[in-house]
This record gives structure tokens, C-alpha cells and sequence, in this order.
């Protein structure tokens, strides 16, 4: 009798909503942290803030800004799409969304990669001679998209299961909230990006 | 757990039902087992910290090395720090009666969201795991403090990565557990509970819900950069690379001034529920009480400063900060009020939970108004980084948020468990936890005006008496609260009587309950039409 | 009744102004609700009141304990301020000097170049204090005068002071810093003017120190090794050179002689051959921050006659 | 459990428009950089991503069609961050 006691189930959409948004919140303020660094440094040292983001590629920079606000409105459309209860078309766009991702993190790679090719990377010896606040722009990028790469890798993990959730019905116009949370978490990570796209890439 | 001899333990959310107990219990998703699970762990870790205090004291007992060196001694405040800021206070009084009593006192049946609660106290343990094991692996005991102040942590031989990550991980299971208890208070009150008809334990928790969600990512993140920059060498605090110290003070500082809010809070709301109960008498002004949480946790948000008038802020920060500091005393201050208020005109039983209750008044007030020589600028100056901060500390922290943890204990005990406790045992207790909680703390307001600095494994022999007496006290509060845990375990579990529905005459919600509560704690949900103080 | 000893500056002033007007208040809002609430257990305790009043607030007494407090910490707030005040508002014509704290010592430098353990100050005569550290951050206290203020690597934080009375006076770290931190004093000597004086000349710029040791001490060495042979958390320096060392590598026990080689190696790695009574994982290495050639410059010095 | 039936359902078309829109706002922040405006540029670059983001959280996160409290709690967390940033630059821009 304890278990599957029908008085404990409880079901309430809006309430896994609001849960979602707060967690989102803790998200954004994650991230407002490294902001809060940029700021200060920024602030401090603007001249090398400078010249150091000339060395970033800024074409691969809003390539991936493209990138990504196309995947979030792909993910916006699946719901739509569920709701429609057209499951093959929901199926399609969330995929259509992983590739981008997927795309999304093989761009980051060449560029981070490329970074380290180069030598700039922190603890390298070349980063050490560099003046200070160049220094402090490359580990503040390294650290920034670092960290919003891994939440892409946590975007795309939840959006997988999703995506099967779809395929097997368990998400569908009735119970969509899954879905929607899922999306809510992957704008979340557009937008962190439309924010550190201009901080790193567009400051020349 | 307790034996189930009664009609009522037989119906309750502790029997079994035949399961696995361990799985019945580990795996438990119902909020009352989750509480218990946060009682059990968190007074272990209660031990723990206080066997190590009591370890700190010994050593202070006279000058010169007593019973351990210095770099011991560094390492020991350092865990007992961790362990009593990130284990035992912050999850505290939310965790354990918040996740016992929120849903009932609001008539709900579970919280919002019941596997993310177990999940917050598996992360819990495992973040209590990794902060113990920091203390064995690696390169020895992490010696910074908890307060992990670069450049000196990122710099350390000790095993700072692994103790930084360990407050990362309970920060999340904080987080969750905020999180889940916002959600609960907006969608699950019992019909008719409008906010102003909500129990003001619950509006406390739903504030320092807030703080917990709002405050702990931006410590989360500050500890990561601990982590690269002893790790990848990032330089944002290191002044060789670039870095400036203070901005890592500033940014530890945004978490852990709220995070005080986030202990004090709920102290606050246990001690609002208390004393109605036995002033038998109408909260005075319930409005003021429950918005001034509100305020507390608002304002106390932008006082982080005040922890760093003598680090070389600009003189503008400095005086912006001491002045919103005096503001969110006023708050704080309503609260006292209306709590005496409440007992004029009553009808008073004196019993173990108001005893703790009147002892948390009186402490409170001191940690409080001391706080104020500490906020007012020019006396901050010389009482920074001393004893006197010490003794300010622990009088908000143990003796505001401890005794009202202790108040709650035996308020609540019986509907808990279902077993009423000796109460003539307890008042003793309460006697000696209180004498010698005063003899450990008061002397080192003392010493601490006189210019003892703190976290020193030595001193100058001018502050022996003070030490002396302060370790004194030590001995007498570690008796203390031997005898009461002696008394809530051992002897109740023997000789405790069944305890009745409502001991206390209370007329919050869970009184209406069995002691202890089913597991779906209401047969129907209760329609409420009235705040619960109108005796 | 007043537990702390005069403060002997001319900021004293201002901080046991703010000091004890807080003393006062806090004690009367102490006893008074103190007082008010056990009187009213005892008053309205059930025996004597068996029936409770049905009063839920009265607007008129919240509104007077919100605004009251307000005004009374509005006050406070100003003492507060206006004891502090004057502690960033250096006089012109102070005397500089310069402090600098590391892991765990103090050294003071004067305008003439002197440089000094302890810190001496003429009476009556405005000082400013510009302070940095050599490695984390530390904190100057000094109590008798009711000044602190962190020492911070990366900037300089200053403090000034009148001393206003001749005496000896305890310096000390407030900032926790390690190991040592607790040791980490000095002591602050306030002398007559004149007495200042021929004690700031008694200094021959011309001197010159070593230059090992110039190197071992801007790089904060002699915190941990001393220099006059007794044992602090390192070795001490004196008659290192060539002395038999039973050193643990690799886990086992042998016994080296501190020359040349041995010096360069134990600079520069540390924890590779640690003499037996010393922990592991204290010093780091210093391949990166002391060059070469300071190096020699080191093992020059410990072959010199005072070090021998 | 009203609100559930209600669900508004945001065409394929809306979502398309404003995709374009945020596109072209990207290439707008781009193209700005190749104008010389000194400080400006930041300034420029931080109004048209906030902007972006504000169109991202309107219609891709629906706030549109939100409850009141959801859309003041997202208000209130970029102002409490504002406010953060105001107060840490109190001991920055003074010091």
C-alpha cells in the first residue's frame, strides 16, 4: 500500500515550470559570476582587452552565434510541432537541433585547438609573457566557453533523451512539459552565448 | 529506529512495511524520511565539528604548543570550519525540519518535487564525503580556513582542490533543495491558504529558499576558478598574472554574507512558531514578522562588504556598505519586538522547547547588537580579524541558529518520532548548554577588544585568562549536549512515554496529525480559513 | 568595566568614542528587553494569568519599533563613519615608510633606505604606512593605536597614525597567512622626536649588504630558514654551506653535503630531498621566480665568513 | 489545472521570423565593429545582444504567454545581477 499510494501522485506543470525557470536563474548567475570577472577586468585593463581579442577568429565567432540561434529555433518549432501532433516533424527538428550542437562543438574545437597549436593557453609559457591583461582575456575565454561548452554537452544529453521520449510518446500535446523544460534550458545556453559572442569576439 | 509499539508508530510514515530498511530508508522519496535522514547526518556532522572545536580549545588552553603544532592546528579550524559552515549550519534547520515540516504545515502531502529532495541529500553525502576525504588524500589538510582567501589557497601545498569542490557539490544540493521549497510554497499550500494565512516558519524558509537559489551559483562559480587557478595557473586572483585578491573576496563574500541569512532565517522562524505556542496568545504582528524575512533576505543580500572594510575597498564601498549593514538591522530588530510582544498578556507555560526559545532571544540579541560595533566603521578597525569576531559568530550562529535548531528538536521530537522525552533531563541539559556556552563565548569578546587575533595556534600570554576560561567552557557545553543527546536517543528510545497528538496545544497543522504523521501525512486535505495563532 | 587598554593615537579617539556609545546602547537594549521579557514570563505565566488576551498587534507600537531603531542605527552608522573619517585623510608632511610583510615577518624601510625589523615612530609626529607583501595577503594590526588595515600582494594599502604616547607596542598580523601566522609580530617603539631622530641616522647607506642575501630576504626566505641558527619551519641558513645533510630521496635515508649542486637542486626542488625533522609540500619550487645566477649569488653568500 | 487546456500554440511562421530578425541583429552587431566608434562600440554591441536576448526569452522561452510571477522573477534576476555588478564597481570605479 505505501508504494503507488495514489494520494502522494502529484502532477503539476506549472509548478515543474517555475522549478525550471529558478534553476535557470542559478544558471544565469553562474555565468554572472565570470561576468562580474569581465567586468572588473575589463574595467581595469581595456587596452589589452583590446588588442588580445583581435586574436580571436571572429568569423568562427558568429558562425557559431548562427549556429545556435538557428538550433534554438528548431527546438522552439518541435514544440510546436508536438503540440501539432506531428511526432515525425518534432523528431526531425530536435534532431536537426543535435547536429547543430554537434557542429556547434567540432567549430570549438579547431578554434580551441588551434589557440593551443599557436601556444596561448593557460600555464603556457608564451601566455606568461604576454602583458597582463591579454593574459586575463584568454583565460577568462578559455574559461567562459569552456564552461558553455560543457553545458552544451549537458543540452545535447537532455535533448537525446528527449528526443526518444518523443519517439516512444511518453512526450506528447498532453504532457509537454518535459519538452519545454528542455528547451528552456537549451535558449538558456543561446542565451549565455549572444552575451559572451560580443565580450570575446567583438570588443576590436 | 524507534520500535513501533504503538497503534500509531504501526500507521506511521516510520514503519517499513516489510521492505529492506535500508532501501526503505535510503531511497525514501517521502520529505519526513528525507528530514530524518538531514537529522541523522547533520548531528553526526554536528560531532564531528564539535570534537574538533573542542580539540581547537585544548590547544588554546594555555600559550605554547599544548597538544598540537601549528600547521595541525590551521589544518583543524579549516575542517572545522568546512564542516560546521557547509555540513551542519546551512542545510541545518532548512533541510531537517523544513523538509519535515514545510509540506505539512502548508497541508500538502509531499514537496514539489520529492526525488529532486532525496537527490539533494545524496548530494549532500556525497559532498561530506569528498569534504572528509580532502582531509586524507592528496598532499595533507587543506589549511586556508573556510573562507579559502586567495592568493594563500591557490598557492598552498594542501589539498585545497578537493575541499573547494566539496562546497561546490553541497552548494548544488543547497540550490536544489531551495529550489524545490520555493516551488512547494507557491503551488501546493492547502486551499485557503492565501500568503497571509501561511504559518511563519514556512514564509522564513520560502525566504532564505530564495537566498540559497540566488546566492550559492556565484560561490559555485568562484570555487571552480579556484580550481583552474591552482590547476591551469587562469591568474584572476593571482596578483603575478594579473589577478587582484579582493575580487575573489568580493565574489566569496556575495554567497557567504546571505549565506548567514540562509542559517539565521529559519532560526528565526522555528522561535515565531515556538512562542505562540506556549504564550498560548496571537502572533504580534504576523504581517511585520513575515515581510520583515523578506526584507532581511533582500538587503542582506547587498552587505557582503562589511567583511572587508580594512582589505583596501574604495572609501565609497566602505561607507555604502557599513550603512546598508545598520539598515538590515532594523529588521532583524522588529523581529525581537514583536517576539516579546507576543508574551505580553499571555498565558505562559515554561517548557524545554521555550526554554531554548528565551536563551535564543537573549543570545540572539547579544550576537546581534555586537554585530553593530562590528558594522560601524571606526570600531570595525580595530575588532576585524579578532576574537571579538569569533564570539560575535557563534553567538548569531550556535547561539541564535544552534539554540533554535535545539528549541525545534524538542518542539517537534514527539510528533517526529512519537515518543515524548524526559523533559526534567532536558531542562538540565538546557542549564548546562547554556552556562557553558556563555563561559566559552563571552571571554573572547574580551580578549578579542583587547587585540587577540583570531585563527592564531598561539598567543601572547596576556590573553591567557581569557583562553582559560573560554576552554572551560568548552568542557561544560560539550557535557551539555552529551546529556541531551543522551537524553533524545538512548533514553527515549527505553523509557519514552507515547507522545499525544498535540502536546504543546499548538494550532498549526501538524497538530491536527497522529505523532507520528501517516505517510501521505493528510487523510484529506485540510480547507484552511484563519492564520494558525488564533488562540 | 573597560576592558581594552587606552588606545595611544590620535585615532583612538574616534574608535572609543564609537566604541562606547555602542557599549552603552547595546547594554541597555540588552538588559531592558531582557528585564521586559522575563518579567512578562513570570507575569503572564499561566498560573497567574490563566486566560490570554485575544490582542493580534497594535499598528502604533509597530510603527514605533520600526522607526525608532532606524533612527538609532542611522546614528550609530554616523558615529561610525566619522570615527573612520579621519583614518584615510592623511595630513601632508607625514613621514612615509614602507612596509613589508611576508611570510611571516615584517620589515620596515625608511625614507633614508634603513631598513628595520621593528617599527620605530617619533611621538607626536604624523607616519603614513604604504604597505605591500611579498607573497599572500597579510593584515597590520596594532592595537594600542586602534589601526589595521590587509597587506595585499598586487597593491599598496596605506594607514596612518599620530602615536601619542612613548612606550613599546605589539604589531601584529591579523590576516591569517599560513604556517606562521601566529608568530608573524613585531613591535612598534614611539620614542622622543629627538631620540627618533639620531636613531634614523644611525644608519651608513654606504654598507652594503651582501647580495645573496638582498636576494634571500626581497624573496621572503628568511621567514621560514633564520639566519642565526635556530630552527624555524625550515633550516637555518647558518653553516649550511658544505654541513652533512640526512636527507630521505625516494624514500630512502642518505646523508649529502650541502654544496653547490645540492643548494641549486633544493631551490629549485624542494620536496626532492627532504631533510629528515622537515615536513614535505611547505616550500615550493622557485625554478621560475629565482634565476640562476641569484642562485650563485645565494651560494656565494652562505660561503661567506658570516655565514660559515 | 485550467492553464493546461489552453496551451497557446506558436506557429512555425513566428518562430522563422524571429530567427531572421535575430540573425540579422547578429549581422548588425558584426558590421558595427567595422565602424570606428571608440568606446562605443561595447556599448553598441551589449544594446543590440540584450536586444537579442530580450526577443529569445519574449518568444523562444514563450514569456510572452507566462504567468505574471514567471516574467517578474526573469526581471527581477537581471536586475538583482545589475545591481551586483553596480555595487562591486562601488569599491572599483572609487578606489
Amino acid at each position: 500500500m505505501a508504494h503507488s499510494n495514489p494520494l502522494l501522485e502529484h502532477r503539476d506543470d506549472e509548478g515543474a515550470k517555475i522549478g525550471m525557470w529558478i534553476f535557470i536563474f542559478t544558471e544565469i548567475l553562474l555565468f554572472g559570476g565570470l561576468f562580474l570577472v569581465y567586468a572588473v577586468f575589463r574595467n581595469q585593463y581595456s587596452e589589452d582587452f583590446h588588442t588580445a581579442a583581435f586574436e580571436l577568429n571572429a568569423f568562427v565567432g558568429t558562425l557559431n552565434t548562427v549556429i545556435l540561434l538557428c538550433s534554438s529555433a528548431t527546438v522552439a518549432m518541435s514544440i510546436t510541432a508536438v503540440l501539432k501532433k506531428d511526432r515525425k516533424t518534432a523528431m526531425i527538428l530536435l534532431g536537426i537541433t543535435l547536429v547543430l550542437a554537434l557542429v556547434f562543438m567540432v567549430n570549438k574545437y579547431f578554434e580551441w585547438s588551434h589557440k593551443i597549436h599557436e601556444g596561448i593557453y593557460p600555464g603556457s609559457e608564451l601566455m606568461a609573457d604576454l602583458e597582463r591583461g591579454e593574459l586575463l582575456f584568454f583565460s577568462l575565454y578559455y574559461f567562459m566557453t569552456g564552461l558553455h561548452a560543457l553545458h552544451i554537452l549537458i543540452g545535447m544529453t537532455i535533448l537525446t533523451v528527449i528526443l526518444f521520449k518523443v519517439r516512444n510518446g511518453s512526450v506528447n500535446d498532453d504532457k509537454i512539459v518535459l519538452l519545454e523544460n528542455g528547451g528552456l534550458y537549451w535558449h538558456l545556453v543561446d542565451l549565455i552565448w549572444i552575451f559572451l559572442f560580443p565580450l570575446l569576439y567583438l570588443i576590436t | 529506529m524507534a520500535k513501533l509499539d504503538t497503534p500509531a508508530l504501526e500507521q506511521s510514515f516510520l514503519n517499513n512495511h516489510g521492505k529492506n530498511p535500508i532501501r526503505a530508508w535510503l531511497f525514501s522519496t517521502d520529505h519526513k524520511r528525507i528530514g530524518i535522514l538531514y537529522l541523522l547526518s547533520i548531528g553526526f556532522f554536528f560531532l564531528v565539528g564539535g570534537l574538533l572545536g573542542g580539540l581547537m580549545r585544548i590547544e588554546l588552553i594555555a600559550p605554547g604548543e599544548t597538544i598540537m603544532d601549528p600547521q595541525t592546528y590551521n589544518g583543524v579550524f579549516t575542517v572545522h570550519g568546512l564542516i560546521m559552515i557547509f555540513l551542519v549550519v546551512i542545510p541545518g534547520l532548512s533541510a531537517v525540519f523544513g523538509n519535515f515540516f514545510l509540506p505539512i504545515l502548508i497541508g500538502a502531502r509531499d514537496v514539489a518535487f520529492p526525488k529532486l529532495n532525496l537527490l539533494s541529500w545524496w548530494l549532500y553525502i556525497f559532498g561530506a564525503i569528498l569534504a572528509i576525504s580532502s582531509q586524507f588524500l592528496g598532499s595533507g589538510a587543506p589549511d586556508t580556513g573556510w573562507t579559502f582567501y586567495a592568493p594563500y589557497s591557490t598557492e598552498t601545498g594542501s589539498n585545497v582542490v578537493l575541499a573547494v569542490f566539496s562546497a561546490f557539490v553541497l552548494g548544488f544540493s543547497s540550490i536544489l533543495t531551495g529550489l524545490n521549497f520555493i516551488v512547494t510554497v507557491h503551488r501546493m499550500r492547502a486551499p485557503g491558504m492565501t500568503w497571509f494565512k501561511m504559518p511563519l516558519f514556512p514564509w522564513s524558509l520560502y525566504a532564505t529558499a530564495w537566498i540559497q537559489v540566488l546566492a550559492t551559483p556565484i560561490v559555485g562559480v568562484t570555487f571552480l576558478m579556484i580550481v583552474a587557478e591552482r590547476l591551469f595557473q587562469i591568474g584572476f586572483f593571482d596578483p603575478s598574472l594579473g589577478g587582484d585578491p579582493l575580487l575573489y573576496q568580493h565574489l566569496f563574500w556575495i554567497y557567504s554574507h546571505p549565506a548567514v541569512y540562509i542559517m539565521i532565517l529559519p532560526a528565526m522562524g522555528v522561535v515565531t512558531e515556538i512562542i505562540p505556542t506556549f504564550a498560548k496568545k496571537h502572533i504580534f504582528g504576523y504581517k511585520a514578522i513575515a515581510l520583515s524575512s523578506l526584507a532581511i533576505a533582500a538587503v542582506g543580500y547587498f552587505v557582503w562588504g562589511h567583511h572587508m572594510y580594512t582589505a583596501g575597498m574604495s572609501g565609497t564601498a566602505r561607507w555604502f556598505f557599513s550603512f546598508l549593514t545598520f539598515i538590515v538591522a532594523v529588521p532583524s530588530a522588529i523581529k525581537v519586538f514583536n517576539w516579546v510582544a507576543t508574551m505580553h498578556k499571555g498565558s505562559i507555560t515554561v517548557r524545554t522547547p521555550f526554554l531554548y526559545t528565551l536563551a535564543f532571544i537573549f543570545l540572539f540579541m547579544i550576537g546581534g547588537l555586537t554585530g553593530l560595533w562590528l558594522g560601524a566603521l571606526a570600531t570595525n578597525v580595530h575588532l576585524h580579524d579578532t576574537a571579538f569576531v569569533v564570539a560575535h559568530f557563534h553567538y548569531i550562529i550556535f547561539g541564535g541558529m544552534g539554540f533554535a535548531f535545539f528549541a525545534g528538536l524538542h518542539y517537534w521530537y514527539p510528533k517526529m518520532f512519537g515518543k515524548m522525552y524526559d523533559e526534567k533531563l532536558a531542562n538540565v541539559a538546557f542549564v548546562i548548554i547554556f552556562i557553558g556556552f556563555n563561559l566559552l563565548y563571552f571571554p573572547l569578546f574580551i580578549i578579542g577588544m583587547q587585540g587577540m587575533p583570531r585563527r592564531y595556534a598561539d598567543y601572547l600570554p596576556e590573553y591567557t585568562g581569557g583562553h582559560f576560561w573560554s576552554t572551560m567552557g568548552a568542557i561544560v557545553l560539550i557535557t551539555g549536549a552529551l546529556l541531551m543527546i543522551y537524553n533524545l536517543i538512548i533514553r527515549t528510545r527505553k523509557k519514552g512515554t507515547p507522545a499525544e497528538m498535540n502536546p504543546w496545544g499548538g494550532k498549526s497543522l501538524e497538530w491536527t496529525l497522529e505523532s507520528p504523521p501517516k505517510e501521505h501525512n493528510f487523510d484529506e486535505i485540510p480547507t484552511i480559513t484563519e492564520n494558525p495563532y488564533n488562540y | 568595566m573597560y576592558p581594552i587598554t587606552p588606545g595611544v593615537s590620535n585615532l583612538a579617539e574616534g574608535v572609543d568614542k564609537t566604541f562606547m556609545i555602542l557599549f552603552a546602547i547595546s547594554l541597555f537594549f540588552l538588559i531592558g528587553i531582557t528585564i521586559v521579557m522575563l518579567w512578562f514570563v513570570y507575569k503572564y505565566h499561566k498560573k497567574r494569568h490563566p486566560v490570554p488576551s485575544k490582542s493580534k498587534g497594535n499598528n502604533t507600537l509597530e510603527v514605533i519599533w520600526i522607526v525608532f531603531p532606524t533612527i538609532i542605527v542611522l546614528i550609530l552608522f554616523y558615529y561610525g563613519w566619522i570615527g573612520f573619517k579621519p583614518m584615510r585623510d592623511v595630513p601632508e608632511g607625514a613621514r612615509e615608510v614602507k612596509v613589508i610583510g611576508y611570510m611571516w615577518d615584517w620589515d620596515f624601510e625608511y625614507e633614508n633606505g634603513k631598513r628595520s625589523k621593528d617599527l620605530y615612530l617619533a611621538k607626536d609626529e604624523p607616519v603614513k604606512l604604504n604597505m605591500v607583501s611579498l607573497d599572500v595577503i597579510h593584515s597590520l594590526y596594532i592595537p594600542a593605536f586602534r589601526v589595521k588595515e590587509d597587506v595585499v600582494p598586487g597593491q599598496t594599502n596605506f594607514m596612518w597614525f599620530i602615536p601619542s604616547q612613548v612606550g613599546q607596542y605589539e604589531v601584529l598580523c591579523a590576516e591569517y597567512c599560513g604556517l606562521r601566522h601566529s608568530f608573524m609580530d613585531a613591535k612598534a617603539y614611539v620614542m622622543e622626536p629627538e631620540e627618533f631622530q639620531s636613531w634614523l641616522a644611525d644608519f651608513d647607506p654606504e654598507e652594503t649588504e651582501h647580495k645573496g642575501l638582498i636576494i634571500v630576504r626581497n624573496n621572503a626566505c628568511t621567514g621560514c630558514h633564520s639566519l642565526d641558527g635556530s630552527k624555524l619551519v625550515g633550516s637555518t641558513f647558518k653553516g649550511l654551506y658544505n654541513a652533512d645533510r640526512n636527507v630521505t630521496e625516494d624514500g630512502k635515508q642518505i646523508t649529502v653535503k650541502a654544496d653547490d649542486e645540492y643548494l641549486l637542486e633544493s631551490i629549485y626542488e624542494p620536496n626532492r630531498k627532504l631533510v629528515e625533522g622537515y615536513p614535505a609540500n611547505v616550500m615550493q619550487s622557485y625554478r621560475k621566480i629565482i634565476t640562476d645566477e641569484d642562485v650563485m649569488h645565494i651560494i656565494d653568500w652562505l660561503k661567506s665568513e658570516e655565514m660559515r | 489545472m485550467d492553464d493546461k487546456n489552453k496551451k497557446h500554440i506558436t506557429s512555425y511562421q513566428t518562430y522563422g521570423i524571429v530567427l531572421v530578425g535575430l540573425l540579422i541583429l547578429t549581422f548588425i552587431s558584426v558590421g558595427v565593429t567595422w565602424i570606428e566608434l571608440g568606446p562605443l562600440t561595447v556599448t553598441v554591441a551589449l544594446l543590440v545582444a540584450s536586444v537579442k536576448v530580450f526577443i529569445v526569452l519574449t518568444y523562444f522561452m514563450h514569456l510572452k504567454y507566462d504567468s505574471l510571477f514567471i516574467k517578474l522573477m526573469v526581471a527581477g534576476i537581471f536586475i538583482l545581477f545589475a545591481v551586483i555588478i553596480v555595487i562591486t564597481f562601488l569599491d572599483y570605479w572609487f578606489r
